[in-house]
Order: C-alpha cells, then structure tokens, then sequence
C-alpha cells in the first residue's frame, strides 16, 4: 500500500517492547537480500525495528527521497553514495552490504559480455567498439574505465553507450553495440542464451582474493543523530553476514521482491555479502570516481563511512 | 422526370418522434418550374433534401428518370436555405463558385470564365476576391446561387434563393433563373414563402399543408411565356392565382 | 490609436509578468537554502557557462533534429489516419479499441520494445517521440473531421466534388483549427519525449545533459537545462502561434468577437 | 463516390447496429493478435526478448486471478483517476479564464508556455521533495501532466464560439457567469472533451511512470519489478493490462461526452 | 432618442480597405417605428450593429439619450439577420429564450411564464423543448424574435427578421410587433427588403443608397394607427408611398 502509516520518530525506540518503524528505500535486486532475510530471521524485530522496503527504480530517486525523509535507510552504490556526499548532501553508509565477488566467473555486479559469434575475444578488442553500459557518470562508466586502464587500454578508445540494463540483451542481440556491461540476474540468463564473458571489471582492478565493494546502507545525518543509529547498523551488519553463510535463505527470499521465479534464482550467481569493507578498496572506490571527475569535493574514507559503518570495516 | 412516390419523413424515435411529412407525392416534368409553398415547418426543406438524394425519406421514394434517388445525382444543384454555412470560410468568392467546376471536364480558362459570369451575373462581379464572412447576408445568399449557376445543372433545388435580398435584387435574380431555364432547359424546383414569387415563376405550384404535411393542392399556372416582372404581373390571372394560393396557405390548422 | 496602446500595454504585461516572476523565484531562492532547489544567481551562472554557447552545437542540435522529425512524423501520421478514421464508421470502429490500447501505454514501457525493434540509436529515439505525439493530433483530427458542419458536408455531396478537393478544400482547411490545437499539445510532449527518449542510448543531447545532472547531483545544471527547455518551449510556440495566426485568419474572423 | 459523408451501411443491413459496432473492432483485435504472433513466430522479432503472442496472454490469464494483481490495477487506476480529476478541476476553469480574458492570457504566457513542455522525469526530485513518495507524488504527476492538455484545449475551445453567439450574449447584456457557463464552456465542450480524452491516457501513463520509479504499488511497480527481473513475458502482459485500464478509461470518457455533447453534430448524427 | 450621428465605417486597410459607410444620419423618437430598406449590401446590418454599440464606427457617433453608445446599452435587443446563428445549439428552445433574463431580476416563475408566453406568441408553443437544429429555418428566426420578445426591451433592432417565414405567419408576426410597440412603447428599428412591409410598419422610412452609402430619404409614413393587414394596405396613400419606395431603391447606380 502506499503511503507510509507510521512516520518513524525518535521516540518510542528501546525501552518500551515497541517496534521503531524504518522505511527503507531498496532497488529491486537480489542484493538487498539481507534486508528480507533479516525480517524473516527476526534479526530486525530483536534490535527494536519494523522494517518498511519501499522500491525505488534508481538511486539517485532514492537519495531525492532520503532528502525528503520519505526513507529512513536507503541502499545505494558507494560511487553513487559519493556523488551527492561530495557536492555537500548529508548522507552517509552506516552498514556494507555487499562485495564483488573475487573471481571473475563469480563475479555478478559486472561482467562484460559479447555475443557467441562475436570476433571480440578479450577486452584487448574493444578498442573501436561500442560497449553498453547502465548509467554513464556512475559506477558503470568508472569501472569500466579503471579496468581498461589497469589491462593497458586507451579507455578513451571504447565507446560507452548507455542503454538500461534489461534491455542490453535485445541492443547486442539486434547489433546496436557490440558488448555489454551487465548484472545479475541479467547475465546468467544472457550467458545461458550463448553470451561469452571477456571482462569482470570490478575483479580485474583488484588484488587477488580482494572483494571491491559494491553497496551499503545510507541515512542522512539527522537519522544518525538519532538514539538508535547504531543498534540498526547493528541489525543491518548481522543480517548481511548471517544471509553470507545462509545462501539458500537468501535465495528463498529473492522472488519476495524481485519477479524472479525460484527456478531462475537457483541459477544467478549471487552477491558477496558481507558487513566489513576494506577502507583502503572504499577509498580506492573515491579515488576512481574522482579521476573520472564525478567529484566535486574532496571525499575520504570517513565523510563516506559514518561511525557504526567504520567500527566494521576491517583497517 | 423527376417524380416524389408516397414520401413521409419521421424524425426521431420515441417519446421526441416527429411525423413531418405524412406522405407527398407529385412530379416534375423536364425543364418545368415548380414552387413549392406552404407554411413555416411544414417540411419543405426536408422534403427538398429527399428530392437530392440527402436524407433518406422514412417512407416512399424519389425516382429520377424512373430510377430511385438514394444520393445526390449528378448533374443536380441545390442551393440552401442556410446560404451562409453552405459557403467556405476559407475559400474566396471566387474559389467557392470555382470549387464544384474543379472536378468537371472542362479547362481552367473555361473554368475562370463561368466563375466570372456567373459573379456577374449575381452583380458580384466585384466581390470575387473577398471572403464570405465580409459579405452582407444577401451578397453571400447570391455566392450561393451563383455557384449552382456556374455547375450548369440539369435540375436545380432552390430553397428560399432569394430570402435575404432587396426587392429590386430579387426581381433580377427572378428573371435571370427564368433566363437560365429558357437557355439550357433546367428543371427547377424552388422553395419560396413570397406567393408573388412563386406565381410568377412556376408553370406549376405544389401548395402544401401544415405538418403532417401532405399536398394541399397543385397549380397550373398558365401564364404563358416568357414572364416580365410589370406585364405578368399585371395580367387578371396573376391577381386570381395570386389570391388562390394566399387562401390555400391560410386555410391552415390552429397552432402546429 | 485605442488599439494601439491596448496592444502595447498586452506586450508590456507579457514582459513584466515574467519578470516579476523571475525576481520572486530570485529573492526566495536566494533565502530557501534547499539542496535541490539552488539560487537563480546560481543556475542562471552555470546557465551562461553550459549553453552560451559551449554546448549548443553538441546538445542542443541534435535534440532539437530528432525532436522536429518525431513530431513532423507523428503529426502527418496523426492527419493522415485521423482523417481517415473520422470519415469512416467502420475504420473507427475497427480502429477505435486499439488506438485507445495504445495510446494508454507509457513511453518508458515501450523502450524495451523501441530497442529491439528500432535499435538504441537515431531511429529509437524518433520512434519514441512520434509515437506519443501522435495521439493528441490523432484525436482533434477525428474528432474534427466528424464536427464538420453537416450543411458543408451536404454541399459537398451535392456539388459532387473529387475525393481530392474534398480532403484538400473541404477536410483540411475546416479541420485545422482543432487540428492545430492538437498540434500545439503535441509540441509541448514533443520536447517531454526528447528528454525521455534521451534516457536512453545517449551520447548528447539536453535531456541527456539534465538526467546527468540529475544523477550526478548537479542540481543548478539540471535546472540549468531546464530552463534551456522553458524557453525552446516558448520559442517553439510562439513560432507555432505565429503560423496559426497567419493560416487561419479565415477562422478567427467567424469565431468569437471580431471588433 | 464521396468522401466528406460518413459511409454507413443502409438500415436494411442483416446485423443490427449494435452487432455491426462490434465485427469491426472483432476483426482488427483478432487481426492484430495474430499479427503479433506471426511476428515472433516468423522470426521477424526476436522471440527471446519480446515475447509471443500466446505465452504473453497466458501470463496475463495467470495474472487475472490473483487479487494483487487486480490491487495493482486498483492502485493504478486510483492515482490516475485523482490525477485526472485534479486536472480536470483546475485544467477547464484556468483554460475558461485564461482563454476568455486576453490581458491574462497574455501577462501570464510566458509561464505557461515555460512550463508547459517540462518532462515529468525533470520534475520528480520536485515531486518526491514536495509530495513524497506515495499517493500523493503519484497524483502530483499524473495531474500536472495532464492538467496542460485540458487547458490547452480548453483555450482554444474558449476560441471557438460563433462569433454572432458572441454578439448575441452581449447585445443581451448576458452577466459574466452566463455568459461563461452557458455560452462559452458549452461553446468549447467539443474541444474540451478531446483534451479530456487525451488527458485520461497522460495520467494513466503518468501514474504508471510514477510507480515506476518511486511507488511501491500499481502496474508500473509490477512493470518495474518484472522488468528488472528480466520477466519478459509478464511485463508484456503487464503493459497490455495498462492498456486495458486506458481502454477502460475511455469508456468512460465516451460515455460522459455522448451526454455532455448530445446537441453537437459529431454525437448527434448517431441518433436514428 | 436615438442619433445616428455622421456615422461612417470603412472595413480593413490598406489594400482591402472597402468603404461600407460614408456618411449617416438621423434619428429615431422614443416609441417610433423606423424601417431601413437599402439595397443588398449598402450597410443596413452594418448600420445597425453599429446602433447596438456591436461595432464601433470608424467615423461619427450613435447617441442614445444624449449619451454616446461604446457597448450594447441596456433594454435594447437584436434580432440578428443570421438568427441561425444566434441561437445556441446546445441549450433547448426554451433554454434559448430564457437565457437573456437569468440576468435580470425576476422570479423564476416569472420568467417561465415570459418565455412560455412569448414562445406562444411566435407559434411555437409547442416546440420549447426541441433544440434549434431541429427546426426549420422560419422556426429558428421565430425562436429569435421570441428572445427579443420575452427580454421586453425599450428599444429593438430587427435585422431583416421575417425574411424566412410564409406570406401568413409574416403577417401574423407583423402585427404582433406593431401590438407590442403599442403596448409597451418599445422604439424599433427594423432593417427590411419587403417594401409592402416597411410602408405597412413604419412611422418612418430610412432609405439608404449604394455603398459607400449615405441616406436617400426619410419618408413620413402618414398611414394613423392602428395598421390593419387588409385595410391600411388598400389605402391609396400605402399605394402611393410603396410605389415611392420603390422608385428610390430602384435609382441605384448600375453595379456596386
Ligand atoms: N433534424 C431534425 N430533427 C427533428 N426534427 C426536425 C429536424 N429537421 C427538421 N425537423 C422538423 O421537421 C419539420 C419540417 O422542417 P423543415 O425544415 O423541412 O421545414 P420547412 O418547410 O423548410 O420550414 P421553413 O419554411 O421554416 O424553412 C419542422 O417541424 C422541424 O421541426
Ligand atoms: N467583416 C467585414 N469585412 C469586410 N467587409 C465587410 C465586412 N462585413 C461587411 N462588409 C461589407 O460591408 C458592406 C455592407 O455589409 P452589410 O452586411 O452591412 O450589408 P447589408 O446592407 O446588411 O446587406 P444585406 O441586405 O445583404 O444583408 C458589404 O459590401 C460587405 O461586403
Ligand atoms: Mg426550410
Ligand atoms: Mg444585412
């Protein structure tokens, strides 16, 4: 139903057995899986909150909405975290969520893929070509940017095209680009129908066995002045590590707010969940972002991560 | 030749259903004037638009040259008592008399000349570039009468033609559809309220009643030809025939 | 002289309005403090920065080009089949349940067949905007045609015109008025569709550079480009009106007051 | 062979009128939906991305009956409606002062004009600020999109009154409000009642753009969903069943203008 | 009363420019019947309009009561020449007639009653509830002289508005608005082609040249009242003054 009941306020938290309601603002992807597996574990209920998922289509409405306090909590990608937080929206990540995996064929936040009877092999071949992407001035653009950087590539050379990533399979299938940059659940099926993978991104600019991080749980500033900031951070970092070592809870609940079938959820690669993050990845996350010129003003590691997020991410 | 079989016309259905015409009949023989009288909603305009092929009569039937009308027939010009709204506003003068010459067999110059003389022939021979709605009611009732001039028809329907023009107008425009009958033999059918009028055109009147209409009387009117405006008017028959369909009119029923 | 100084008091107002306006949105802006809603001063700057002239050739062109194909395409597709469907019972009939099917159908859901049909280039981008410009001046054409004085349809019958004067001189010219109001809605999702359609597959474009201001939280460019859209809006119907005026004169002297 | 007049079959035609109003529609449906299958089937477009015909109708079967769905619809058709009669109430009053008093037209044309061609997909940070994320963003949208057809039209309806009408209600000295209700509103209503059609599919198509992108009800957060889900087939069958509530929709518009306009020659030559 | 003071008008500019009007004028008493015959075209709608302050004249001043007229004065009512178009097609007969007195104080009762009696008095009282469309032309004229009627002006302007009625119901109408003139002193100025009818109505005959027009005469109509169809019009001196009527408009120069 739309329109919220219950505004959340600060009253009414702890004390009382009463349920503090917090409205979180998701994108329909099986990322925010914690958020659902932690309502069914009642990992939420015990730290005092109901929580409320309203679905938003793109993260930038979603911070719009974080502004307007029509959302309490809002998941959003690091890159699109730091955009608004460097040109001077008071938002911060009080919990992470998820990772890139830490080898490309497990990789689900990006693959690059062409189709089956493509004469591009590797990314080596892109040079020329026209690569699809979800979002041009965003994660998109800047992981793909660092990865042909980091495999020698002018990435001035490949042309970047946005196209919405459910309709990439159709742009590559009819020819208009040459390759495509997509996500889950988009890519196993898109590899399923013969697609070959050449390029994880977010994998191929990592050290061995590194997990770059992907997304967390933004509030503004107000909802951190609040009493119960850190019991949800709290909630949020233990329903992200138990759905970790829980997949098939998390694959349970995936059809709960995706339009994915449980046939098809058996058979996406799933995210990496996990409450920690590496401070040095994250910063290295602002750095790409800023190379790219998305920045406005300076951001480090601690105006994105707010205090609860910071006390679980590893040094 | 152009022969009204047993026509009624019912408009609506139900509780607003209105019998106009209960059932009229009479003919029309090749190149004859006929009138038409009688009073205010009785069913003339209605009757005039079955003849043209325009509505479907409820009952009964039109039949031109002993085939049924059942659309406007070729070579048949009406003109119509709402003169005004049957003109374009977009077009000029000149352009409204050309427009229904467009599709005939003839070449522009041919064209062009008949719009002239036709203009001319309305004294409108000056207003060919102006549009309708800078004209007075009766320069654009004459726009309209010359655009079924300029059609050279073989039967013309003429619905109250001369309603909006002054006296002295409409005795010229009276003896110039005379003029036109006698040159290329038309057969004319012509709605008037003014009994003058219709005596002194027609070689015959169809008087007809209050609705439901049906035909009060039909007249012969031997007046001989050819007809001026003093002359016939004067003759003895004109006065008797005159006063004959006056009494015919008035013979109507209480209020309709 | 009278209408003289009515007309230049018209002119006046139109321009102090505005004005006015401007000043308010100025004076409160300045005070509001709002993220989203930046002072004048502040768009107005970025305003001259992006679009005096830096990007007009880049964004602005090409939008308009692809703006002005969809909405030509769409208006002769919309008079077209709008004449024909106002003229025919049966056409309308047959025709009626799916046009009224697709014209519900929103824009955005129609990318994802616009691409794998069109392609995410050039021709999707038209399509999109013809197809939802297509619908006012569709409607007013048939609905038009079907208020055509039936004493000028009777005319017409009687005088046997060709099926080529009657759509020529007769459908077109009486049709306009209403046909041009449509048009005139028309013009305005014209330049919606522009920016919707340049959500997708982009590379330039003003829509294209609003919804990247709008993702990367550079609000005074997003209303920056917005502003740049207001005024084409303006522009483009003040050209609108001014071929209105000139093509139906005819029009404006039988409807309402002509002293 | 002419143009210009309505070809109708004569009384004397085997199937009733009503019969007939419905073969028509029957035939270009059915035509459509085969072409449609043919289409996929053929290979013309490519079955993996777009669905067929068949599988996308069986989803939408498999969709009637289940009460979210029609929740969905419900909630769609909710936002629209409020949408629509916001637009309505403020769209033909606006157009009717602003189309019958030059002065204002004029001082306030420039606005107008400016605000006219803002995309809905500008205005949703707006919206969501000042409205939220609920119903109520939702109705803003749907009723500022369609609020300008209605004006529009509304304007140049109040233009097309017959100028000796005009001339009647003044030389009768007929007050402000008569002149305006009873002349020129009934004057307009032709032109109106095609902006209130037009209007009726803009905030359908509004109200599903809303969900869309920030609601958590309705059709377009259905759409949403499958389509980031990679559902095909049930998005397909979702869009076709925001057609149907525009279909819906018209119903309703066409029943309201056969009343409202019963005097006008386009309704009236539908009278025997 | 009414002054019609040096009254010119000139349509459009520059090369379109047409002169309508030179110069008019007269006057017309309170209570006075006054008829304006001239030549199809000559301005008399002009003229009129410009009477009822519908246009504004581009030389000279109407003056009414000293006063010059810049909008339609109050207690005055038109008949428009284009009655078809006058009346509104959406609202019933009725509805059309009561539409000019929802603006004036009276019962609701009163005013059914105005309307009821004014539509009786034209013949159409069993037509209230018919919309304009769906009668004949000489129906919708009557409808607008009922308007007239029932707003019971001090003052009426009639355009030409017998023009679509029969010989009968002319007549009938004719002394209706010579009863209502008596009755209530209402002044009238009445635009007609029918010379018989301008003699047979007026206290005074305006006649207007071609355009550009001035005024040819003003003819005294020294008939006494009451007028009686039959009687006054076979009267020597109604005889007399037709023929002279006539003979003016007839004086016409060759084309306009
Ligand atoms: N469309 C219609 N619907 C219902 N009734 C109509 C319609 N058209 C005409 N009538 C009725 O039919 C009758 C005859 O109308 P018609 O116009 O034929 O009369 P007429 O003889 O031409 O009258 P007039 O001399 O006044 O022009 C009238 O009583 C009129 O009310
Ligand atoms: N809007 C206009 N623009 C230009 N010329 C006009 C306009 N209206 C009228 N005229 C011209 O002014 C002249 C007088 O017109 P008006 O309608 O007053 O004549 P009238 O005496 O009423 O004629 P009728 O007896 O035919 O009704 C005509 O020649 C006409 O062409
Ligand atoms: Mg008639
Ligand atoms: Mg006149």
């Amino acid at each position: 139903s739309s329109g919220s009941g219950a505004p959340s306020g600060d009253a009414g938290g702890d004390a009382s057995g009463e349920l503090t309601t917090i409205r979180v603002g998701i994108l329909p992807y099986a990322n925010v899986a914690p958020l659902y597996v932690g309502m069914q574990e009642g990992i939420f209920e015990e730290h005092g909150f109901e929580i409320e998922p309203k679905t938003f289509n793109n993260g930038a409405e979603e911070v719009t909405a974080l502004v307007a306090d029509e959302i309490d909590v809002a998941f959003v990608g690091y890159f699109t975290a730091a955009v608004p937080i460097s040109k001077g929206l008071p938002l911060q990540i009080i919990s992470n969520n998820d990772q890139e995996a830490a080898e490309a064929d497990a990789a689900w936040a990006a693959v690059t893929l062409v189709s089956a009877d493509s004469d591009i092999q590797s990314v080596e071949d892109l040079p020329g070509k026209t690569l699809a992407v979800n979002a041009l001035r965003s994660q998109a653009e800047v992981q793909n940017t660092m990865s042909f950087e980091a495999q020698g590539i002018d990435p001035a050379s490949v042309n970047l095209l946005e196209v919405p990533m459910p309709e990439m399979g159709a742009a590559l299938a009819n020819g208009s680009v040459d390759a495509i940059n997509i996500a889950e659940p988009f890519a196993s099926a898109e590899i399923a129908k013969g697609a070959r993978q050449i390029d994880a991104p977010l994998v191929s600019i990592t050290e061995e066995g590194e997990n770059f991080p992907n997304g967390g749980w933004a509030v503004t500033q107000d909802f951190l002045a609040r009493s119960d900031a850190e019991a949800l951070a709290e909630a949020l970092a233990e329903a992200t590590d138990f759905t970790q070592e829980n997949p098939e809870a998390a694959r349970a609940v995936i059809p709960e707010f995706t339009a994915l079938t449980a046939e098809q959820v058996d058979s996406v690669r799933l995210p990496y969940w996990s409450s920690t993050v590496s401070r040095a990845l994250v910063q290295q996350a602002i750095d790409m972002a800023d190379q790219v010129g998305l920045l406005e003003d300076e951001v480090t590691v601690d105006d994105l991560l707010a205090e609860p997020a910071r006390k679980f991410s590893d040094q | 030749m152009l022969v009204v079989d047993k026509l009624g016309k019912t408009y609506g259905t139900g509780a607003t259903q209105y019998e106009a015409i209960d059932e009229i009949s009479f003919e029309v023989r090749r190149g004859e004037f006929v009138c038409i009288v009688g009073p205010s909603g009785c069913g003339k305009t209605t009757l005039l638009k079955a003849m043209a092929g325009l509505h479907s009569p409820t009952r009964g039937v039109t039949r031109l040259n002993d085939r049924a009308v059942t659309g406007p027939p070729a070579e048949m010009a009406v003109v119509f008592q709402e003169y005004g709204r049957s003109l374009m506003p977009w077009l000029t003068v000149k352009d409204n008399v050309l427009l229904p010459l467009r599709s005939r067999k003839m070449s522009s110059a041919e064209r062009k000349q008949r719009v002239a003389e036709s203009l001319n022939s309305v004294g409108l021979g000056a207003a060919g570039e102006k549009y309708p709605w800078q004209l007075s009611g009766g320069m654009q009732q004459r726009v309209a009468i010359a655009r079924a001039l300029a059609y050279k028809p073989d039967i013309l329907l003429m619905d109250e033609p001369f309603a909006s023009v002054d006296a002295q107008t409409r005795g010229d425009l009276e003896d110039l559809i005379l003029k036109v009958r006698d040159e290329f033999g038309v057969t004319i059918v012509l709605v008037t309220h003014d009994i003058d009028e219709s005596v002194y055109l027609s070689d015959r009147i169809v008087v007809l009643t209050n609705a439901p209409t049906r035909v009060n009387e039909v007249i012969d009117v031997d007046l001989g030809k050819p007809r001026d405006q003093v002359e016939t008017k004067e003759l003895p028959a004109f006065a008797h025939l005159r006063a004959h369909v006056y009494r015919l009119i008035r013979h109507r029923e209480a209020e309709q | 002289m009278r209408a003289g100084t009515r007309s230049g008091l018209l002119v006046g107002l139109e321009i102090l309005v505005p004005i006015l306006i401007l000043a308010v949105w100025w004076v409160w802006s300045a005070s509001a403090d709002s993220f989203y809603f930046p002072p004048l001063a502040e768009i107005l700057r970025s305003f001259q920065e992006t679009w005096l002239f830096a990007r007009f050739p880049t964004d602005v062109l090409p939008s308009l080009g692809r703006m002005f194909l969809g909405y030509a395409i769409a208006v002769v597709i919309a008079v077209v089949s709008g004449v024909a469907l106002g003229l025919s019972v049966v056409a309308r009939q047959a025709a009626s349940p799916l046009v009224e099917f697709f014209r519900a159908i929103p824009p955005t859901a129609l990318l994802p067949f616009a691409i794998l049909v069109f392609g995410v280039g050039f021709e999707m981008k038209v399509f999109i905007i013809a197809f939802v410009c297509v619908w006012p001046v569709l409607l007013n054409t048939i609905d038009g045609v079907r208020a055509i004085d039936p004493v000028l349809r009777e005319t017409v019958r009687v005088y046997r015109l060709s099926n080529v004067d009657q759509l020529r001189r007769i459908v077109l010219p009486a049709i306009a008025p209403q046909v041009f109001a449509g048009m005139r809605t028309s013009l305005s999702l014209a330049v919606i569709l522009m920016v919707v359609s340049e959500m997708v597959a982009s590379t330039n474009g003003i829509g294209y550079f609003v919804l990247q201001a709008q993702r990367s939280f550079d609000i005074a460019e997003m209303w920056s480009g917005i502003l740049l859209l207001g005024i084409f809006g303006y522009l483009l119907n003040a050209v609108f009106i001014w071929i209105e005026r000139r093509s139906l004169t005819w029009y404006r002297a039988i409807r309402s007051s002509s002293t | 062979m002419t143009v210009v007049v309505e070809t109708r079959s004569p009384s004397t035609s085997s199937l009733g009128p009503g019969a007939r109003g419905r073969v028509a529609p029957t035939i270009a449906i059915v035509a459509t939906l085969v072409l449609w299958q043919l289409a996929v089937t053929v290979g013309l477009i490519d079955a993996q991305y777009f669905p067929d015909m068949v599988s996308t109708v069986t989803q939408l079967a498999g969709l009637v009956v289940s009460s979210s769905f029609w929740l969905a619809l419900a909630d769609t058709l909710m936002g629209a409606a409020l949408g629509m009669a916001w637009a309505v109430a403020l769209g033909i009053p606006l157009g009717v002062l602003f189309g019958s008093t030059e002065w204002l037209y004029r001082a306030f044309r420039v606005p107008i004009e400016f605000l006219r061609p803002m995309p809905s997909v500008a205005l949703i940070p707006v919206a969501v600020l000042v409205f939220g994320t609920g119903l109520e963003g939702k109705v803003f949208l749907a009723a500022f999109a369609a609020f300008w057809p209605l004006f529009v039209q509304t304007v140049y309806g109040m233009h097309d009154t017959d100028s000796v009408v005009v001339e009647t209600a003044r030389s009768y000295r007929v007050r402000t409000f008569d002149r305006l209700w009873r002349i020129k509103l009934p004057g307009a209503l032709p032109f109106i009642m095609t902006g209130a059609r037009i209007s009726a599919a803009v905030a359908l198509i509004l109200a599903v753009t809303a969900e869309l992108l920030f609601s958590q009800s309705g059709l377009g957060y259905e759409i949403n969903l499958a389509r980031s889900s990679g559902a095909i087939s049930l998005m397909y069958a979702l869009i076709i069943a925001a057609g149907f509530l525009g279909l819906l929709l018209n119903a309703v518009m066409v029943f309201i203008e056969q009343r409202v306009l019963s005097w006008h020659p386009s309704t009236r030559e539908l009278l025997p």
